[in-house]
């Protein structure tokens, strides 16, 4: 069970208001990231979830349970933190039992739940050793093995992965997905990470200055972003936006083409531009060119495509993925 | 019932706590709790406690100077239940008469000290001069001068330098009386202003810059002592205490060569010597009086003495308390200076200390609650002056404004 | 700056820092080299030689009992670290976790009831002392020298706690910890290296103190400080006696230094250093 | 962090200090604001009367008051001053690599164990006195006169004395301090051309700043009431070259025994402890919340 | 002039060997970029051109000149440290005024060449703030400003980017390829991310263990990597390393295959295989699939695709893309 519901929540911090007004209900069993760019208040939102930070206004419900008065640890939450925070002074196995040791579970259930969170995370090997030991993503599966523990009814991520290297980054995320998978478990993740929050989520929501731009499923994100904001923020590389003369063409303020929907040729195609950096990936290769008329794109090329700085190359946008957007900002 | 009792960490007084096995034998219902303080943290303790009555001591450790002044408050019990056979008559009358307020003894002396000169015979006899008995000023500072050989690291005489009432005013207030000096007059009114005072601390820094040791201003008892056993001075006018320091071989390199004379004078009828005693009294405050006197009674007993004399030979017996003492032969012959001793004890009078008359008594200090503090800082710039960063007259200058400001505040001055 | 360090560079910074470290030292040494001679040694003049005899300390034991004010010193100071610690752990850690705009006003409040001279509230203090009964026992020894270090223990905690990242408080919070479960296995056992660092600073303060100790008792709870006070300035020669005394009473906390000066140089930085 | 229940929680647990220092701050203070006003010397008991302010006039009057401010200054700043720049060279020294570091820097922090009465009788019999120190030894051995250490240069001699005892306090801050240095930051510093001078210049002693201040703070608190050492050595004087505000006030206390004049100095000697830390504060708190 | 040799070059730190014997020689105006797994000795090997560390054997030489017994600031190198090591007490334009200041410079020149890196830095508005008040990348920038000023032979920079977090990290990458084309002066560039790698390159050095395992240019190690390491190390996601029968039939002990590599079907292909997780980017979709007879692969695929946990899917890789290896790992 962990179904949890937001109403009118705000939140400021003396006079700065810090999340205006939020409702939002996450379902029992779902896969929610928060995204949006850094300061935000997705941290906030986690944390009032969780406990941590008193609300301004509004009510938290989890189960059908007013939970707004309440300390965290009377939740039934558990929560990963960016820094992990073990407890550097106990062992690994310790520190995945003190949740269980602080409920007051006897010996016997602990030492088997411990077993059993290890044996999912693959850390039965370490249960001796203190966090010190640990490399990154053996604390980060820690960190884990300390929320799954107790079964609570929702986990709460926060940017659980921004301090691990890109390739390890790439593993743990899979093993999150994973483990999600095999409990089930109401999950609410926040990350300013695009890929994580497009591989991951059921939901994404994406936040902006403590509002909800908007909500849905990545590919929902993807294909038709509600306003510019989105548009912009979700996809890598950044999705062209474009104005004036172009836009108008088009019957909007501004369209939107991502690098990885333009047609490229050396001969022909419907805008003329110029190469600047051209970026080999090996796999593909991201051409930053000048459009004539049109400015600044980037445009996703072949691995195998070989450009050079001041080269002219032609461009056609797929005409079906291109995205328009009024004065206001909001898509058409 | 056990008796808390606080003393002094001279040799004298660690001695007797050696000894209590004698005293605990005989009163084996009471134990005894020592409490052996450094004098002047021992004073001000003993003194904040039966100020306040804290109530922490049973017997104390007290000097000349407190005894009238605590008498006269009631903070002392009288000692009446000293025994039969205490003998208090046996006391030295001199030192009694300090310890005797309205005809009842607050306190009874466990050792008792004049002060007199020690000198060198041999370089007496170098300089080619004799010590009377009873030398005149004049005499010992042209003596010391003479003896002075600073090449040979000898110095003509040590005194005390080091601030302090019971240091270096010690010897000042009891040389300003044989100078004809006093500290008040009948009216209270401080006197650094008159020649008397001038002519003492003159007389004094000087004889110190030509006869005197380096570093002087920080000498005090044990700093003259360590020089005068060292062989570093030719005379040294002090404790008579000190006398069975100088004497003794194991420390004293010139332990054969020293003689004893009265302390010296100006012809004016007062010698420059002092007069006290370290006695034990018991506070008012106590429940455990008759304890406390047993001990006291004991502790100052004839028996005692011959305790002492017993374990640790006659030498050793704490002097100055008991005319018996000095009567007996084997005590003369075990201390050489037991007569010089015994006269210059005589020789000073506290209820006339100086040759003009004044309204206080004491020989070296002045017996009134504010002495402590103003003597300390008149002793201070008394110091100062000998260590060269004051002139004699300005010294004197502020030692008269400050007396004349704690005599005010005292209400002595109306 | 892993490179190489010519040995010669280094014989001459060893020369210099053994040369300083001796002049520093010196005093300590010379104290200890006197206690082992005869009183006329100690005044002879400079030896570093001394003839080794052990007669002070005999003097010094058979004059005064060692052991008494011993345990009491260390009764009193251990205990005053510990109650101190007692108090100021839950201070600290509310300053730390749960600042106020008033938080760094308090701790410099806290600081400055330090800069009170004693002697000025010495009758006051022996009065109370007096009243409760307090007078020369341990636990108003205790009690006093608790107040006294109380505002460096509050402050050395609070730098210390400043450092352990609140995320750890809050995961306990989450595990379902409470307040006192949150102190007890998690905030304490991670400050543990400034604890330890906190109470051996304050052992030693509370063991240096000379003031309150010698002025509020008199046997049963007299520690070191008034051992030495009755060796000080006897009539006669006691520079070597003296210096047994000090030697004696230095040693404890000396040795204890010497052993734990690795934790106490990484914990005495009073946020210090970031 | 800070919920309303962790919030009024950790008001609660502050209780327990804030309630004892302020108990042990006002009790003893309002005793003596009260003894101030009064007539009251301890050893005439009989006779306490109300004074008004005549306790602060008569002590403000002292010849030694304001000496003893200047005295209490001196002692301070001198302090510091050595103790900072001691311990700075201390520090730099004893980061550098060296044999035997560790009994080193045992030797280097010995001082601060000692007791300060212990330190004061050590110093003033062993080492400076004119006869018998080692001070005077060598200067015999030069063929020089001794220097009456405390006759001549009392007030210095006492600052050498408390100087030495907070010597290794200073050095060990800073030179954690030191160690703190990030390495990365001296490397740049000499792939940027800095010399060993330029570096401390521009790059140690910045960072030490902090410490330093901790050090100042710290030992202000300190030196404020250094008293033993005086007793001990000098007693104040000669005359009243080494008579501090705390002596001044232990003078009058606990020789006088005039427990109204001292309560009136105590009053006075807070007020001046709390300027002093009031400018400490301003001039040293911004550096100490970075 | 920016021409660096190193010859024979070892470095052992007691008994431990981290470099055993290196030669190397970097051009004059290239972008040297060292990538390797942590612990590999790329650190030490900048530290040791910079002269922050002693060799233990071998030469270095810059621009013709022996400098191997010479005090880094006589090097004329610059150096930008993963921690920026900037001078926290000092303004950024102290900061960067200082290696201007220590030599000697005057204040006027001082003054000019300051706002001139500023300039080209984008640090004009913030010269006045000090170290703790700019974000990561302005404090990134700080570093290379000070390192311009003095107009080093060549930059060092050791993981210049690791503290930044992702965004940023695409921005000051294209920023410093941007400047490497602005000034021309040699730049050595220490990353264990492939991106910065491949993005930034004229020549990659792969190191490890304190070996060279291969130099070249990005594409040429794409293309062509010497070795079984190489060839796992470069290119993201991951190479297919497949072993047994597959590699058997291709005449070798081991075959790789990007996973772009490899043309993917619903119907028909030479490898059928069951698609694990799929990981949707918008922009293309990563799919973690287990092929019958082959192992687990990992194949890029179209960012429309829709397949789902269980679909069956067919594999045909480009031969001309496959890579061979032989028993010992070289490449065939
Ligand atoms: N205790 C606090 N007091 C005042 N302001 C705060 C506090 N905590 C956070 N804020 C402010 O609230 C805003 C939102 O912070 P929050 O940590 O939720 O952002 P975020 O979206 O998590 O950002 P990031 O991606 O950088 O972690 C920020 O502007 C921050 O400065
Ligand atoms: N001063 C030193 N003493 C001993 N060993 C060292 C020292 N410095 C580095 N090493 C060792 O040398 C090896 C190479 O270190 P180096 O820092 O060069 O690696 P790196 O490739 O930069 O790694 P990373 O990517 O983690 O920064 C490591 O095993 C390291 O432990
Ligand atoms: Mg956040
Ligand atoms: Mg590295």
């Amino acid at each position: 069970m962990g179904q949890i519901t937001l109403k009118n929540v705000s939140k400021s911090f003396g006079a700065t208001v810090i999340i205006p007004e939020i409702d939002l209900t996450i379902e029992d069993g779902e896969f929610v990231v928060f995204v949006g760019p850094s300061g935000c208040g997705k941290s906030t939102l986690l944390r009032l979830i969780a406990g941590l930070e008193d609300t301004s206004a509004g009510a938290i419900v989890i189960d059908g349970r007013d939970v707004t008065g309440e300390a965290p640890a009377k939740r039934k939450l558990a929560m990963v933190f960016q820094s992990y925070a073990l407890y550097p002074h106990m062992t690994v196995a310790k520190n995945i039992a003190f949740p269980l040791k602080m409920a007051g579970e006897d010996k016997a259930a602990i030492d088997r739940k411990v077993a059993d969170a290890a044996r999912i995370l693959n850390l039965t090997n370490y249960l001796d050793r203190r966090p010190g030991q640990l490399s990154g993503g053996q604390r980060q599966r820690v960190a884990i093995g300390r929320a799954i523990v107790r079964q609570p009814s929702a986990f709460l991520f926060d940017e659980p992965l921004s301090n691990l290297d890109a390739a390890l980054r790439g593993t743990m995320r899979l093993e999150i997905s994973e483990l999600h998978h095999q409990l089930k478990t109401t999950m609410i993740y926040v990350t300013h990470d695009q890929v994580e929050a497009m591989t991951m989520a059921d939901k994404i929501v994406v936040l902006n200055a403590g509002n909800i731009e908007q909500v849905g499923s990545p590919m929902e994100l993807y294909k038709t972003p509600k306003n510019l904001f989105v548009a912009g923020f979700i996809g890598s590389p950044k999705m062209n936006l474009i104005n004036g003369a172009v836009a108008a063409k088009h019957g909007a303020a501004t369209v939107g083409i991502r690098p990885e929907h333009m047609q490229i040729s050396t001969s022909a195609g419907e805008w003329k531009a110029t190469v600047g950096v051209a970026e080999h990936l090996g796999s593909d290769t991201f051409l930053h060119v000048n459009a004539d008329g049109v400015g600044p794109l980037t445009v996703r090329a072949d691995g195998e495509i070989s450009v050079r700085h001041g080269d002219t190359v032609f461009l056609t946008p797929d005409p079906t993925k291109l995205h328009r957007f009024s004065e206001d900002g909001r898509a058409m | 019932e056990s008796i808390t009792i606080a003393t002094v960490n001279n040799g004298d007084m660690i001695r007797m706590q050696k000894l209590t096995d004698d005293f605990t034998a005989k009163n084996p219902d009471i134990q005894l709790q020592w409490v052996t303080l450094e004098e002047n943290v021992l004073r001000e303790r003993v003194t904040t406690d039966i100020a306040t009555k804290g109530g922490q001591y049973d017997v104390m450790t007290i000097g000349t100077y407190e005894v009238p002044i605590w008498a006269k408050q009631g903070w002392l019990l009288p000692l009446e239940n000293l025994g039969a056979d205490y003998d208090a008559d046996d006391i030295i009358p001199a030192i009694r008469g300090g310890l005797t307020v309205d005809g009842k003894l607050y306190a009874a002396p466990f050792y008792g000290e004049s002060s007199f000169i020690m000198y060198r015979k041999d370089l007496m006899e170098k300089a080619g001069l004799t010590m009377p008995d009873a030398p005149t000023w004049e005499f010992v500072a042209d003596a010391a001068r003479k003896m002075t050989d600073r090449a040979a690291d000898i110095n003509g005489i040590c005194l005390r330098g080091k601030a302090g009432w019971g240091e270096n005013m010690a010897f000042l207030t009891a040389t300003s009386n044989s100078f004809g000096a006093r500290w008040f007059d009948e009216n209270w009114a401080p006197q650094f202003d008159q020649p008397e005072w001038k002519n003492t601390l003159q007389f004094y820094v000087d004889l110190m810059k030509d006869a005197g040791p380096s570093g002087a201003s920080s000498n005090g008892f044990n700093e003259n002592l360590a020089l005068f056993q060292q062989g570093k001075c030719g005379m040294w006018i002090d404790a008579t205490v000190a006398a069975s320091f100088v004497s003794n071989p194991k420390d004293s390199i010139v332990a054969d060569k020293v003689d004893y004379a009265l302390a010296p004078d100006t012809g004016l009828g007062k010698r420059g010597n002092w007069l006290w005693a370290w006695s034990l009294a018991v506070p008012a405050g106590t429940q455990k009086a008759d304890a406390a006197q047993k001990f006291i009674s004991w502790a100052t007993s004839k028996d005692y003495l011959a305790l002492v004399a017993e374990k640790e030979g006659w030498a050793n017996v704490p002097p100055g308390t008991r005319t018996s003492l000095y009567e007996n032969p084997e005590y003369q012959k075990a201390a050489p200076f037991a007569k010089m001793t015994l006269d210059s004890i005589n020789a000073a009078d506290p209820t006339k200390p100086t040759v003009k008359p004044v309204p206080y008594t004491g020989v070296q200090f002045v017996a009134i609650p504010e002495f402590q503090g103003l003597g300390t800082t008149v002793g201070q710039l008394f110091s100062a002056a000998l260590a060269g960063q004051m002139s004699v007259d300005d010294a004197l200058a502020q030692a008269q404004s400050v007396a004349t400001r704690e005599m005010t505040r005292g209400g002595y001055i109306k | 700056m892993a490179r190489a360090v010519s040995t010669r560079r280094k014989a001459a910074f060893t020369a210099a820092a053994w040369l300083v470290a001796f002049v520093i030292f010196f005093p300590i040494l010379y104290t200890i080299l006197t206690s082992f001679k005869t009183e006329p040694e100690a005044i002879a003049g400079f030896s570093l030689f001394p003839s080794w005899t052990a007669e002070n300390y005999v003097e010094v034991q058979t004059q005064r009992d060692y052991f008494k004010p011993f345990m009491n010193s260390v009764v009193i100071s251990v205990g005053s670290t510990l109650l101190a610690l007692l108090v100021a752990i839950p201070a600290a850690w509310s300053m730390a976790f749960s600042p106020t705009k008033r938080t760094k006003d308090i701790l410099m409040w806290m600081l400055s009831t330090k800069m009170m001279p004693a002697v000025a509230v010495l009758v006051p203090i022996y009065l109370i002392f007096r009243d409760t009964g307090l007078l020369d026992t341990r636990i108003g020894l205790t009690v006093m020298l608790t107040l006294i270090n109380l505002p460096i223990v509050v402050w050395m905690l609070y730098t210390y706690f400043r450092e352990i990242p609140g995320e750890i408080l809050e995961a306990s919070r989450m595990d379902g910890a409470s307040l006192l479960n949150e102190i007890v296995y998690v905030l304490t056992p991670m400050a543990i290296p400034g604890i330890a660092s906190t109470m051996l600073l304050n052992i030693i303060l509370a063991w240096n103190e000379a003031f309150w100790t010698i002025r509020l008792t008199t046997t049963n709870a007299a520690p070191l400080t008034a051992f030495i006070a009755s060796f000080s300035s006897p009539q006669g020669l006691f520079w070597a006696k003296l210096s047994a005394a000090s030697t004696l009473a230095i040693a404890p906390i000396l040795i204890m230094g010497w052993f734990s000066q690795r934790q106490l140089v990484r914990g005495l930085t009073f946020g210090a250093v970031k | 962090m800070a919920t309303r229940q962790t919030g009024t929680l950790a008001r609660f647990m502050m209780a327990p200090s804030v309630i004892l220092l302020l108990v042990w701050m006002t009790v003893p203070l309002a005793m003596t604001l009260w003894f101030s006003f009064l007539n009251y010397n301890l050893l005439n008991p009989g006779n306490v009367s109300f004074a008004g302010l005549f306790n602060y006039q008569y002590f403000y009057t002292d010849p030694a008051f304001f000496q003893s401010i200047w005295n209490t200054l001196l002692i301070v700043v001198g302090v510091l001053l050595i103790t900072v720049i001691g311990g700075i060279a201390l520090a730099l020294l004893l980061d550098q690599p060296i044999f035997g570091q560790g009994i080193v820097r045992i030797l280097v922090i010995s001082p601060f164990f000692v007791m300060p009465p212990v330190a004061a009788l050590v110093w003033k019999n062993m080492i400076m006195h004119p006869g018998y120190g080692v001070f005077a030894d060598i200067s015999r051995f030069f063929g020089l006169q001794p220097v009456d250490w405390f006759a001549q240069y009392p007030l210095f001699s006492i600052i050498v004395i408390v100087a030495w005892q907070w010597l290794p306090f200073a050095t060990l801050i800073l030179l954690t301090a030191l160690q703190s240095l990030d390495a990365e930051q001296k490397e740049a510093a000499e792939m940027d051309g800095a010399n060993f001078v330029n570096r401390f210049i521009y790059l140690t002693l910045p960072h030490m700043a902090r410490a330093i201040t901790v050090v100042i703070l710290i030992q202000t608190i300190f030196l404020l009431g250094v008293y033993a050492e005086i007793l001990v050595t000098t007693n104040g004087g000669p005359g009243y070259a080494t008579t501090n505000l705390p002596f001044l006030i232990y003078r009058t206390a606990l020789l006088g025994y005039d427990v109204g004049g001292a309560s009136a100095g105590g009053v006075i000697a807070v007020i001046l402890a709390n300027i002093v830390a009031f400018f400490l504060m301003r001039a040293v708190g911004k550096n100490l919340d970075r």
